[in-house]
């Protein structure tokens, strides 16, 4: 199992380490040149030149790559041209929203799609199944934003349910702050999860070891969780890992729509404001908390699979 | 994506020649195209001239989704966007398509460095959250419908590839392609005229559901102010310029968000009917 | 003694085991799986030699070998005078019109998206066999020769049943006319009455086409009806190799007797029943001496570290095993 | 007194698909006498596997049973509840299946798969596992103790049947339905598992039908056969009797496609292909492929009737039939 975690660990090395690179290249796609791009109207001749030596921009690439790697290194994540702050001040009280937000969307995921799929898998075609089913499908096809809007008129401005927006203090309001974002980020992730984990379900009723498990003289309830659900989680954990990555990209504009103060509305506000070192940091720090996930998805797997234990 | 036809239809449903969920997602989109070609004869409004004494008008007879907040007609510009969205949504899958399955094939045929290439690339691009990426680039790049192109170009391609890869991977294993290899078939052949055929249909299938991802990014990105410039009636802006006026006038930001959703669903039924069309006949 | 068709020499394959990236760091020697550990034999033009043995005793690997479509690790197999192990694949491309190869799941050895006819017409193309114009008549004479109807070729293979399958496989081997057929396995999939069928097909065949045959099976049964001699194996070496009858009537590799007997046979079998032990071994730590010895009743101390060689006990009749019986 | 044993009585099951009902079993009826030993022969798609399904309730959706009655312990399986059939499985009628890869579960310990049918032991855990402890040796698994922590994928085909039979055993079940339990075995692991079982019948007295399409195994395993072809049985026999001397052409005809290794017979294959399930109507489906059909055997019901002393046959021409090894054409080679 240690050989397993470490050849993972192992493999994400590397793959941490182009991401850097990509991320880094990314600001070289400002047209012209990024340095006055990134004063903006306050640039003067001494200020881009001393932002152009600060960066090293006069050096070669690869020097540059290097200041930028040293930075990451020692913290300094570079400061924030609006606030006139470094970057990593602000960075963790940001940060535990966004996380709040998405282990919120991902609760209520699994809330909405795990009871509909069992319902789906148990009526398996008919109405009840197609119903679930037709229903899971039609969110696919609706801009998370724009629904987000709808539920805000609906549930805030018309019914004054839930606030129209912020954070709110303490964890009590969090939750209620941040239930209407956190639904709209959550159901695509349920409609597709909900979808993978009722055909799982299908397919594992159907396989010859429920059969044996039901012929064995199990009770139909010791079948259904002791043998039928635990397989058919299976691939729905992986989904989880990938669908995370998704309600991470999701948060951005749910946090803008909502007036949530997480690192997206952050990323949103630096990009109108063409704070780019913001927005690269932000990209950055987006990409490790995937690449985490992504991680903890694969170690996480084996504990349910045991046929990848022996690494 | 599982079939949202699939899902609506019976199960036991005779499949017509035509499968039900390919004739009804064209008939969508026939439907909105043509709503937006033929426009300018069909509603006598200007999607761009501002009327000041309508302003934020509710839907009614006259104006069917309402006015926006410069008494423009929200219906009109809705017709008009259609062809903003859709042309950067077909345009902007092209080559991550292409590129994708040629990319996802090599991979899976060739295997060794050419693998670990492509999927060293597709790693480091899915270690970014696909919005978050393809909003870093055009914020870099700057807003504008050439770069929303870009920016999904250079992200989305990973997925076909991903798709495509595992489909050879899987077939390269089967029983008819060893069959090939002992009838002296050059590997070229074997790829071009076999491995590719048989996962084109699928990767085509996914096509269709991811023009609905697409035209969700693209109206997100308008959202965000980081689409198409103002005053153009492309979705995702115009919900943004109405959110600003839902206390008001909700439908101003509403009704884009359903025609969004009418392409969205119409390319999703589209998806399912070329999965039933693309079935390998006798399965 | 005319020159055999196939001269096998000292032929070597294995498949390296991945190592973790512990052992790839320790510099540890990766394990691999000796699928076929040292196989010699001839196949005179003609006949047909059946190679049979229990999953995993490599019969299939060793099929893959000869058609070049592994390059084995080590030995020779010489193809009417030439060393194909030495070839690489352009240079192979003649042979494999010459040697062609039947395999077992009728579900997945057809390219599901193309029709018969378009696949028989690919094949004749590639070899630029006959012309544009009468290729279609030579795929209609092919699937006439196979028992399927010229109106066929419109079809996909996911419309045939797997027994009509696998004379499809059959016209395609035939399509560039082979000297030498491998069959792998061509039956186990099918139903026993498809099996018969194809079975008597093959026979007329080889007959009307006099074509070599290498027959790979794990039924005895199957392996008798069709073959002229016999290769028993196991854990990547031959054990055992007669004409067939001799090698039916008397059997003297101890695994050769507990095959034998522990097949369930129509009619009563007149052989001692030779129980053996256990599962098979691992074809990555191949037992020592004599591989069979774990599961061997006959075994003495000299099987434990001394490995047997094929030595002759009668004319064609070739064992390996110490305590075989002369 | 209720009947001894299993009866099956007129036995059907339907399954609705696109292209119409396929009726996978017509009518099956048979009698399994306590430990008695006997065989379910024929090709894919005759109904074998199916019947049995049908028995132990354990068809999947949208296959159900639409006529005919399971007589067992004195109550008809076919019409109980869920709960209670489940009761039933396991103590009364048990069921093992072929592919041993996918017959246990992948993500379960062999220990918990085996523990769970044991009865909550009073020594607690510890008991328990002595108890599969036990079982697992009585089927032939070496270093028992070893294999506990084991999963499946970690055993070889032949272990893993010897596990299901131990997890049978622990049920002590009155009948045994095995449907092709050593199909995907080699020859050597399968003469092992057919003694396994004919050991563990003898043991527990327990009744066995062995559902197979290898009538080598049928020979050597059991007292009584019935040929089963497009869901009907044609024939029912005692073994010895069946290969002596068949009474249905078809019967005739598989024995005649089984090559032997004792002598190179021709073989005489059956021509055509199986019928196509949807639609059956009535008269012999075998008719298109027999050699002695003729216009009656197109029409009506053909019944099953006795030709000899526990010997029936559902052929209008049951007499005509020839002896077993037919002698054919001259056998080929030397």
């Amino acid at each position: 199992m240690l050989r397993y975690a470490l050849g993972r660990i192992g493999q994400t090395v590397p793959i941490a380490l182009l991401v850097t690179i990509l991320i880094f290249l990314l600001i070289k796609l400002v047209p012209g040149d990024p340095a006055s791009a990134i004063l903006g109207d306050r640039a003067t001749d001494a200020s881009v030149a001393a932002l152009r030596h600060q960066w090293g921009l006069d050096r070669p690439i690869w020097e540059q790559y290097a200041v930028y790697m040293r930075n990451l290194a020692t913290g300094n994540l570079g400061t924030s041209l609006r606030y006139q702050s470094p970057v990593a001040d602000m960075l963790p009280a940001r940060t535990s929203v966004t996380f709040f937000l998405v282990v919120y969307s991902l609760v209520l995921s699994v809330a909405i799609a795990v009871p509909l799929a069992l319902v789906a898998a148990a009526y398996r075609d008919r109405w009840p199944d197609q119903v679930i089913r037709a229903s899971m499908a039609l969110p696919l096809a609706a801009p998370a934003f724009w629904v987000g809007i709808l539920l805000l008129i609906v549930f805030s401005l018309k019914l004054r349910l839930f606030p129209a927006d912020g954070y709110g203090g303490g964890f009590a309001d969090h939750v209620r702050h941040l239930f209407l974002p956190a639904l709209t980020l959550s159901y695509a992730f349920a409609s597709v999860l909900c979808r993978n984990l009722r055909s799982s379900l299908v397919d594992v009723l159907q396989t010859t070891y429920v059969d044996f498990a039901r012929a064995k003289g199990l009770r139909r309830r010791v079948v259904l969780f002791r043998h039928v659900f635990r397989a058919a989680l299976l691939p729905a954990v992986t989904l989880i890992g990938v669908r995370l990555t998704y309600a991470i990209g999701g948060s951005v504009v749910i946090e803008t729509v909502f007036a949530i103060p997480g690192l997206g509305s952050w990323m949103v506000d630096s990009i109108l404001a063409r704070d780019y070192v913001v927005v690269q940091t932000l990209t950055l720090m987006f990409a490790l908390g995937t690449m985490l996930i992504n991680l903890a998805t694969d170690l996480i797997y084996p504990l349910f699979d045991p046929r990848l234990r022996m690494g | 994506m599982t079939t949202l036809a699939g899902e609506l239809a019976p199960p036991r449903a005779a499949r017509t020649r035509v499968p039900l969920g390919l004739a009804a997602g064209a008939a969508m989109l026939v439907a909105l195209l043509g709503g937006s070609a033929l426009a300018p004869v069909l509603t006598s409004y200007d999607p761009y001239a501002q009327n000041l004494n309508a302003m934020l008008l509710p839907p009614s007879a006259a104006h069917w989704f309402g006015t926006d907040n410069y008494g423009r007609d929200v219906f009109t510009r809705v017709l008009y966007g259609a062809a903003i969205d859709l042309r950067i949504a077909v345009l902007a899958v092209v080559f991550p398509f292409v590129f994708g399955v040629v990319a996802g094939a090599v991979a899976g045929y060739l295997g060794g460095w050419a693998d670990a290439a492509v999927m060293r690339a597709v790693d480091v691009i899915t270690a970014v959250p696909f919005m978050v990426l393809v909003i870093a680039i055009v914020a870099f790049l700057g807003p504008g419908e050439l770069n929303i192109l870009v920016a999904i170009g250079v992200v989305d391609w990973i997925v076909f590839a991903r798709l495509v890869r595992g489909e050879v991977l899987r077939d390269k294993n089967l029983e008819y392609v060893t069959a090939l290899r002992a009838l002296g078939f050059s590997r070229a052949r074997i790829v071009l005229r076999h491995l590719l055929p048989n996962a084109l249909p699928p990767a085509a299938v996914f096509l269709a559901s991811d023009i609905v991802l697409v035209i969700l990014t693209t109206s997100t990105l308008g959202f965000l102010g980081l689409g198409v410039r103002p005053p153009a009636p492309e979705w995702g802006l115009m919900i943004s310029e109405g959110r600003t006026f839902i206390y008001t006038g909700w439908w101003a930001a509403a009704m884009p968000g359903f025609a969004c959703m009418y392409a969205g669903i119409a390319f999703i039924l589209l998806g399912d009917g070329l999965a039933d069309l693309l079935r390998v006949r006798g399965q | 003694m005319p020159e055999p068709l196939l001269r096998v020499r000292n032929l070597a394959k294995s498949f390296p085991l991945p190592r973790s990236p512990v052992d790839a760091v320790r510099r540890r020697p990766g394990e691999a799986v000796h699928a076929v550990d040292g196989v010699s034999f001839d196949v005179p033009r003609g006949r047909t030699l059946g190679l049979v043995g229990e999953s995993g005793c490599g019969k299939s690997t060793l099929g893959r070998c000869l058609l070049r479509l592994y390059r084995p690790d080590a030995g020779e197999v010489w193809f009417d005078g030439v060393d194909l192990v030495r070839l690489e694949e352009p240079d192979l491309r003649p042979y494999r019109k010459r040697m062609q190869v039947v395999l077992q799941d009728p579900y997945s050895s057809l390219d599901p998206r193309q029709t018969v006819g378009s696949a028989l017409l690919e094949v004749l193309g590639v070899h630029g066999i006959g012309s544009a114009a009468d290729r279609p008549e030579r795929v209609a004479r092919l699937l006439t020769q196979v028992g399927l109807r010229p109106a066929d070729a419109r079809k996909y293979p996911g419309e045939f049943s797997g027994g009509q399958r696998q004379r499809v496989s059959i016209a395609r081997a035939l399509a560039v006319g082979p000297e030498l057929l491998v069959a792998d396995e061509p039956v186990s999939a099918l139903d026993v009455s498809i099996q018969a069928q194809i079975l008597d097909l093959l026979l007329e065949l080889r007959r009307s086409l006099g074509l070599t045959m290498i027959f790979i099976s794990h039924d005895l049964r199957v392996v008798r009806y069709l073959s002229d001699d016999v290769a028993v194996m196991y854990l990547g070496k031959i054990v055992e190799h007669a004409p067939a009858p001799e090698l039916f009537a008397r059997p003297r590799h101890p695994y050769t007797l507990a095959l034998l007997s522990a097949i369930p046979e129509v009619d009563e079998p007149a052989r001692p029943a030779v129980e053996i032990l256990g599962e098979p071994s691992s074809a990555v730590h191949v037992p020592p001496g004599c591989r069979f010895h774990p599961r061997c009743p006959w075994k003495v101390e000299r099987c434990l570290h001394e490995a047997p060689r094929l030595r002759e006990v009668a004319p064609g009749h070739r064992v390996a095993c110490h305590e075989a019986r002369a | 007194m209720t009947e001894p044993g299993l009866v099956v009585d007129g036995l059907t099951v339907e399954i609705p698909t696109s292209r119409g009902v396929v009726r996978a079993v017509r009518g099956v009826t048979l009698r399994v006498a306590p430990g008695e030993a006997m065989a379910l022969v024929g090709e894919s798609g005759s109904g074998k596997s199916m019947t049995c399904r049908a028995i132990v309730r354990l068809l999947h959706p949208p296959a159900r049973i639409t006529a005919g009655a399971v007589r067992f312990q004195g109550r008809d399986l076919a019409a109980l509840s869920e709960p209670e059939i489940e009761r039933i499985r396991g103590t009364g009628i048990a069921m093992v299946f072929q592919d041993p890869m996918s017959a246990l579960n992948p993500v379960l310990t062999i220990e918990r798969q085996v523990a769970e049918v044991l009865p909550a032991a009073a020594g607690g855990p510890r008991e328990r596992r002595r108890q599969v402890v036990a079982l697992l040796r009585q089927v032939g698994i070496a270093d028992a103790e070893r294999r506990l922590r084991a999963y499946p994928h970690q055993l070889s085909g032949g272990q893993r049947q010897r596990v299901m039979l131990a997890i049978v055993l622990a049920r002590r079940p009155a009948v045994l339905l095995a449907d092709e339990p050593t199909t995907a075995l080699d020859v050597t692991i399968q003469a092992q598992i057919l003694t396994e079982l004919r050991r563990l019948q003898a043991h527990l007295g327990m009744a066995l039908v062995l559902v197979t399409h290898d009538l080598g195994v049928v020979r050597r395993t059991v007292q009584r056969v019935a040929v089963m072809y497009a869901g009907q049985v044609v024939e029912l026999a005692p073994t010895a009797a069946l290969f002596a001397r068949p009474r249905h052409p078809y019967t005739a005809g598989l024995i005649n496609s089984v090559p032997s290794v004792d002598r190179r017979a021709a073989l005489a294959p059956i021509p055509g292909t199986p019928p196509d399930p949807v639609g059956l109507g009535d008269g012999c489906a075998f008719a298109p492929r027999c050699p002695i059909a003729s216009a009656e055997c197109l029409r009506g019901e053909i019944p099953l009737r006795a030709v000899a002393d526990g010997h029936w046959s559902r052929c209008l021409k049951a007499h005509v039939v020839g002896g077993a090894r037919v002698a054919g054409t001259a056998a080929q080679g030397s």
